[in-house]
């Protein structure tokens, strides 16, 4: 239904209805005789008026003008778009699970609590911590818990540090979150091989810093290789080492963020784990911790005692609450469902085939696009459109492109370091013959770029729309639908 | 194994092509000495069968709220979620993708959030919605926030201690970096103390923070607490069940600058707290100081009406530190969930909704009341929760009527020890008077 | 992915697994020690070798090909593609309904029981019938299992009748049951006005006519006016009159096959009682008998006892059996949960809907289309092309451009009774916007009849492929896929 | 009401331009006297929150074979069923799609038959399947009134006490109107005894029937029973479990000329025994007699490869009484199951089901046997299923065994009295040695 261009809201039509309600089965039900006028709503919102059918054919038909995992190869680099298993959405969607209450008494949620503990313990073996929180909402919020963390621990111990150092191929939300958490942000330069530039770490490496924080592997899909180097100098000057965990899926069983040397990290489960993006959430930010900053971890802590598993809210050092409750639970089913099915052999061959992915991918663009930082990469390979762009074509034209010819695009102009950047992301659960086949595609525009490039220029034609006005869109934002003359 | 695809054969035939002799040559940027010599300490993989087994057998150990009658509240609600919102948001197209950077590709979420922010604004009375943020806490934690930057840095907020205390805990954790003060207005009957908000609120308040219906399940008013926030000039921040503004006059029309709330019972599963959805909305003057995406429409090449990401500088992958938030990932799933849920229920039905609860929820108060010694412990109105209190520990209370099948309600003692012989009792729409009757029966029982 | 070509054979690669089973968990599990190697396959089946993953978004991508009801109007005459409500597919898949094995005894049983037993009592009220067997799996068996019962009756008292009278407007499953029943069967002409030719039925009606086997309303969408003298009529002649259901959805309520005179009547659950047609099936087509043919209903009967439900095997009359076990159960809970939901007032406004639907979208279409049997119709009606036809443009043209405009067709050339017939049935779930969208559409190809028959000739052109080669594939047929080469 | 979309201003409106002043003008042509005046005798509407709690009552008064370990067979077995079958069935394109009439709009339907068809013709060992029949037992016969044809009207179907009774009752309503004569040949020591098959094959013979496995789980010597066949110039027609075919020798390698089958161990619910899938293959030469729907490949105007029903016209909507079979909607959407459910399993996979089975059902026949006074009725070889011998009443057992959530087994007795103390067990590759052990456990108790 690609021609389909209606609003929930343009299908109104007064009086009718999409819902089902019993008849009133109690005395009085006449708000106005239960509470004052003031309290009641003048007005009624203007919502739609719709059939359950028309609500059903209007969002079968709206999914349909979107590319996702299930229909598309979705290579979008730092998100690991692999395939989420339907088996998790089955045992999400358990009564047990789906339809327990937060605050049910931990006699009647004990197995929530006991998948919640062996979580936590699964993570913290795979990430080599010694205790791990599953109550951030994403990694971001992470990010949040883990500086707060460090800052709790600083703190503890007397000293007021104020700076955090972030190099310049960070994540974004790497220095909002440490902003957040009250510190000065310093940002790294990377070096030629696209690491950190030790000379600029050395030169801000002071009693001042209060941590270091590093995404492993790199978001140029590179293994940083001075990692112990780097672990030993930030802990000789009293900083913690934080590991942004978003790329973790291709180190699996391979190495260990405990074991490089890495105090604090944090999991993405929506990447790492398979559950589901949503199409933008929720997602899941478990962090871990080595054992001198497990005092901090948020409240509460899920604890295994000899009549069960059961809520910590007994920590006095905690840094608090980040969510009301404990943690994206719907999600911590997915991943725990996840993990049980590989096993720790099955979660090696994951590392295994996601860095074999990206290598090849990356020998056979190699000879068509710029590659900055010569491999062999890890999960995911990063590419510069700078060729094409001497020819008028961008990173984003080469994206646009590619949705014509039946592909997500790879993530654009991120990591900063790179310009025109095409930051691609293959995921173990694609098939070499997928990615020929994507290969095929980013070297036929290539030559197009060459050869015919208003055919780039133009894209995409089989989209539901073609390119849009982000100009317009911010100049005169329109956010809201309105009524016609409302 | 089943998700993996490459055959011994393929990955042979890539290593070949890679120039590779092995996986290992890949993994040379590793420091040996760093290197897991052994597998994995885990459980070892479970057949799909077995694991079915096992994860039937932990669902076992919880109390299903469709096997007991749930009077449980305090933030999340045991309310009616019609069964097409599964079968839509399950489909692959919504589910499998992410963040629509893509906008050509991703119409339809974009659409979906664009009628979900429309829907929102809407149902509080504000101009403007953003895309969803973590949930009702959080959500909190960043109004608050983005008043301090609002107000130029003012550094104090008051808070009334009608707001769960779980958000407080939360605001408490996010306020902590930038170090405001968060000062705490006692209750009067039920409801914030407005003398003592006007002793609080000063120049250097940033905002004021009350909840509406509060966690008692009382109705604050908000345009007296309003109204004593703008004297001070700071913003006021209203934390809402959206699920309760079919009926109740949206916070927009009582003086609110942001309302935060949590949008869980629009159709999302209770999945024991989460994910949850965050709801954010404001005044059109303050949308660029913002947390959150925010979805816009505009034309493509050919004129015709499409929808985008817009305002993104407000963002962290734009802005960094400086952004004025640092989410990325949200809960658009849960938003859409909720935006068929309102679709369903449309322009009258969450009214409906509101009116059943309301009836219920002072049916059983009324009913509950009877029984002796036990007494509604505020005397201000309530919508579909209100604070018993009891002759008997409520915690035993609890325990014995989960015995029955019943889950009775919140005992309120690890949230303040003064109320340690309360119990918070929640009613939806979905209990039936059959079940109130059965409640108040077993309580009677328990309570002699 | 309107351009994804692929078979699942086609994706196959040589050790690729999509499947996960245990080990086995029991000593000798050599088939060889077990079986002598006659019985032991010489070599694999040519199976596809695919991943989950491959096959997740294989099946995705192909239901992307497909129009639905779901995503698109599809007014398939006489099929009811009416709206398919989520919730009764909940209700099909809870555990005690989807995995309760038929076998299982009455005792573990008994909710399974009750719904059956409900079910038919609900039916039998709702065409005015003594008795309901719920086991045809759809309406042809229906039809089977109706003539059997009304041929065992006959034989029960001595007679042994060898016709069956069947309208020339019937559906073809009518003469093809009849036949299967051992009748011979007679057609019978429809008068001008489209009913029955009451000389002919006069001519033909004798003692060797064990039936009259109606449609009602019939397949031109029209209720048989003298339908009581009908009745009249054969009974007098010791026939039985059997009524296809197929088009209950029109008298919900208004009136009933046993207040007309009908001896027998079966019901289509996945028409009238929302059951999904699901590309083809699977449907349920019970049967409802009037007391005197009672005694003949196929074994086993669901009964009341003292002590709950029963299957009662002890029906020494019966006809025997249809199919292997009860029903297609799966189909009898969606309808009861449809019925439970809908009420007796709920039920009648859905025939009042879909004769509202019918009539509007007739009275927009008549200028535009030629309409044999002038109105008013019951729940659908039939127009003729031939208009058109004389422009070059037959029903199948339209058909074919209507997919172009984002609709499913309608029935075309049935009834048989109508040349160039377009069998529209709009249903009660579809709301006046809709109608009004899909009249416009009809009424355009109307015009480009007229102004630009070749836009229609070339229709379809938005869809995966285009026109089809019907000869092709009926003179070579290709029924399977074989390997290159094999 | 919520699957009513015209409002009534909208059926005034539309009454109108329909040019009546009511509804019941439209209702002329029905006679007065034949008009229901009152409503449907049928219970009030409920809501859907009402609707789903009196359902889940009813299903609690069912063994769910995930609460209780199930050992029934008979036809319909306890298989694996992966994750994703029902995740990709549900999409509404397949789900609410009907007969690809409109083939252009079809081809995601008419794709997956074909696929179907190919995998069933490869499972069976024959040339040719169809796009389903409605069951096994019916499938079988439609063989039958096949073979009738093709055998240019010979009137005698030969079928074995070996094929299940079940099965037998519906070839015997299905021929009663061509009126053949069917005649039953006895088992030896658990299959088919061959020399009566000799005795009763004549000239006059359509068509042998047997099963394999057969109804007691015992393997036939397909290949002698069909070179008897053959001999007298009659079909070879073999009923036949496809989940057994990844590892058993296909039917199609014995000599058969036509194979049906129940597919709905092949991924399709239980559901108490509908819908099933109806597997129905047979030789190139007779496909032009063949019953139901055929996909066949083709090509489009600009040649590109599609998919169309094709050979039409041995169907009933061109043929009508002269066509092939009366079957018009068939169980697309459980050929879709299996379609899936055989992709998952692939090559192998069916195999090793097959390999799994046939141990577990080995080691629980070799187990039981050890009890007392408990034997294994036949001695011929078996597949996953057995008859055992009981000292005690199987119906007796059944209850007892049933009260420890197991389904022991179906008791004989209803099918042949002479079997009336034996007990049909099926074990799948779904139980585990700890259940198989615990049944063993719980009948040494039942039959002491
Ligand atoms: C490298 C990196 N760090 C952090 C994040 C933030 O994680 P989340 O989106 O779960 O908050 C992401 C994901 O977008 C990322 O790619
Ligand atoms: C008028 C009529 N009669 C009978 C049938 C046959 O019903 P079924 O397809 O359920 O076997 C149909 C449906 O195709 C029909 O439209």
């Amino acid at each position: 239904m690609s021609g389909y261009d209606k609003l929930i809201f343009e299908l109104s039509s007064p009086g009718r209805i999409g819902y089902s309600l019993p008849a009133p089965d109690v005395p009085n039900a006449d708000p106005k005789e239960l509470l004052a006028a003031k309290h009641l709503r003048a007005s009624p919102p203007e919502l739609p008026e719709v059939s359950e059918f028309d609500v059903v054919r209007h969002y079968s038909r709206l999914s349909q003008l979107n590319y996702g995992v299930d229909t598309h190869f979705y290579p979008l680099g730092s998100c690991t778009m692999k395939y989420n298993p339907k088996l998790n959405e089955d045992m999400a969607r358990l009564g047990g699970f789906a339809r327990l209450h937060p605050l049910t008494p931990e006699t009647h949620s004990q197995g929530a609590l006991q998948l919640m503990w062996e979580l936590a313990r699964d993570l913290a073996e795979i990430a080599g911590m010694d205790a791990v929180s599953l109550q951030p909402a994403a990694g971001a919020q992470g990010e949040l818990a883990g500086v707060l963390m460090i800052r709790a621990y600083h703190l503890a111990r007397g000293e007021r540090r104020t700076k955090v150092l972030v190099p310049d191929s960070a994540h974004g939300t790497n220095p909002a979150s440490t902003a957040i958490a009250g510190y000065r942000v310093v940002q790294l330069k990377s070096d030629a091989e696209g690491g950190v530039d030790l000379t600029d770490l050395e030169r801000n490496l002071d009693e001042e810093v209060a941590a270091l924080m590093i995404t492993v592997p790199n978001t140029l899909g590179l293994f940083e290789p001075r990692i112990l180097e780097i672990s030993e100098m930030c802990h000789a000057k009293g900083a913690q080492l934080y590991m942004d965990g978003a790329n973790l899926n291709a180190i699996l069983g391979i190495t260990r963020p405990g074991d490089l040397g890495f105090d604090v990290c944090h999991f993405n489960l929506h990447k790492t784990f398979t559950t589901p993006h949503g199409g933008g959430g929720p997602g899941a930010g478990p962090v871990g911790v080595r054992a001198h900053l497990e005092p901090f971890l948020p409240t509460p802590v899920v604890t295994k005692t000899d009549d069960g598993y059961a809520l910590d809210w007994n920590r006095p050092q905690s840094i608090g609450k980040l969510q009301a409750f404990w943690g994206n639970f719907g999600m911590l089913v997915r991943a725990y469902t996840y993990i049980r099915t590989m096993g720790p052999d099955g979660l090696r061959a994951v590392a295994d085939n996601a860095i074999l992915n990206a290598n090849y991918l990356m020998k056979r663009l190699e000879p068509h696009y710029d590659l900055p930082h010569p491999g062999p990469c890890m999960h995911e390979c990063v590419f510069s459109a700078r060729r094409q762009k001497k020819l008028g074509i961008s990173a984003m034209d080469v994206a646009k492109r590619l949705l014509d010819l039946g592909f997500y695009a790879p993530s654009t102009y991120f990591p900063l370091v790179v310009e025109e950047a095409l930051m691609i992301e293959p995921t173990e659960t694609e098939s070499k013959e997928t990615l020929d086949a994507f290969c095929d595609a980013m070297i036929q525009i290539a030559r197009e770029a060459e050869s015919t490039p208003q055919v780039i220029h133009d894209a995409p034609v089989t989209t539901p729309v073609r390119r849009l006005d982000q100009t317009l869109a911010a100049r005169q934002p329109d956010l809201r639908w309105r009524p016609r003359g409302g | 194994m089943r998700y993996l695809p490459n055959t011994p054969a393929q990955q042979k035939e890539m290593l070949r092509s890679i120039g590779a002799s092995s996986l290992e040559d890949l993994l040379s940027p590793i420091p040996p000495k760093a290197r897991l010599r052994r597998p994995l300490n885990l459980a070892a993989a479970l057949a799909e069968g077995d694991l079915v087994r096992h994860m039937r057998a932990l669902t076992a150990l919880n109390a299903d709220s469709d096997q007991y009658t749930c009077f449980l509240g305090g933030g999340a609600y045991d309310h009616y979620i019609p069964s097409p919102i599964n079968h839509l948001i399950s489909r692959g197209e919504f589910f499998t993708a992410y963040t629509p950077y893509q906008p050509e590709a991703s119409q339809g979420t974009l659409r979906t959030i664009y009628e979900y922010q429309t829907m929102v604004a809407e149902l509080t009375g504000m101009d403007v919605a953003n895309a969803s943020l973590y949930d009702g806490a959080s959500s909190l934690a960043e109004a608050a926030l983005m008043a301090h930057s609002a107000t130029e840095g003012r550094e104090q907020i008051a808070i009334s201690r009608g707001v769960n205390p779980l958000y407080r805990q939360v605001v408490a954790t996010y306020v902590e970096g930038p170090n405001l003060r968060v000062k705490e207005v006692p209750l009067g009957d039920g409801t914030t103390d407005l003398a003592a908000l006007k002793k609080t609120v000063s120049g250097k308040t940033a905002a004021v923070i009350v909840q509406y219906p509060n966690f008692f399940g009382c109705l604050e008013d908000v345009q007296a607490a309003a109204d004593i926030c703008h004297e001070g000039g700071a913003l006021m921040i209203v934390a809402t069940d959206p699920v309760s503004l079919g009926l109740l006059t949206p916070p927009g029309a009582l003086g609110a600058d942001i309302v935060v709330g949590e949008g869980q019972g629009l159709g999302v599963p209770l999945s024991y707290g989460g994910p949850n959805l965050g709801v954010f909305a404001t005044r059109t003057d303050l949308v660029r100081r913002m947390p959150g995406r925010l979805v816009g429409a505009t034309v493509d090449r050919d004129g015709k009406r499409g929808f985008v990401l817009t305002l993104q500088t407000r963002e962290q992958h734009i802005r960094r530190e400086k952004a004025t938030s640092n989410i990325c990932t949200n809960v658009a799933l849960c938003a859409l969930m909720a935006t068929i849920h309102v679709a369903l229920l449309g322009k009258h039905g969450l009214r409906k909704v509101g009116e059943l609860a309301l009836a219920k929820a002072h049916y059983a108060a009324e009913a509950l009341t009877k029984i002796p010694g036990v007494r509604l412990r505020f005397g201000a109105p309530f919508f579909k929760e209100f604070a018993l209190q009891l002759p008997k520990s409520p915690e035993r209370v609890v325990k014995r009527l989960a015995k029955e099948k019943i889950l009775a309600g919140i005992p309120l003692k690890p949230f303040d020890r003064s109320l340690k012989d309360c119990l918070l009792v929640a009613v939806t729409e979905k209990r039936t008077r059959q079940e109130i009757d059965a409640f108040v029966q077993a309580l009677s029982q328990a309570v002699v």
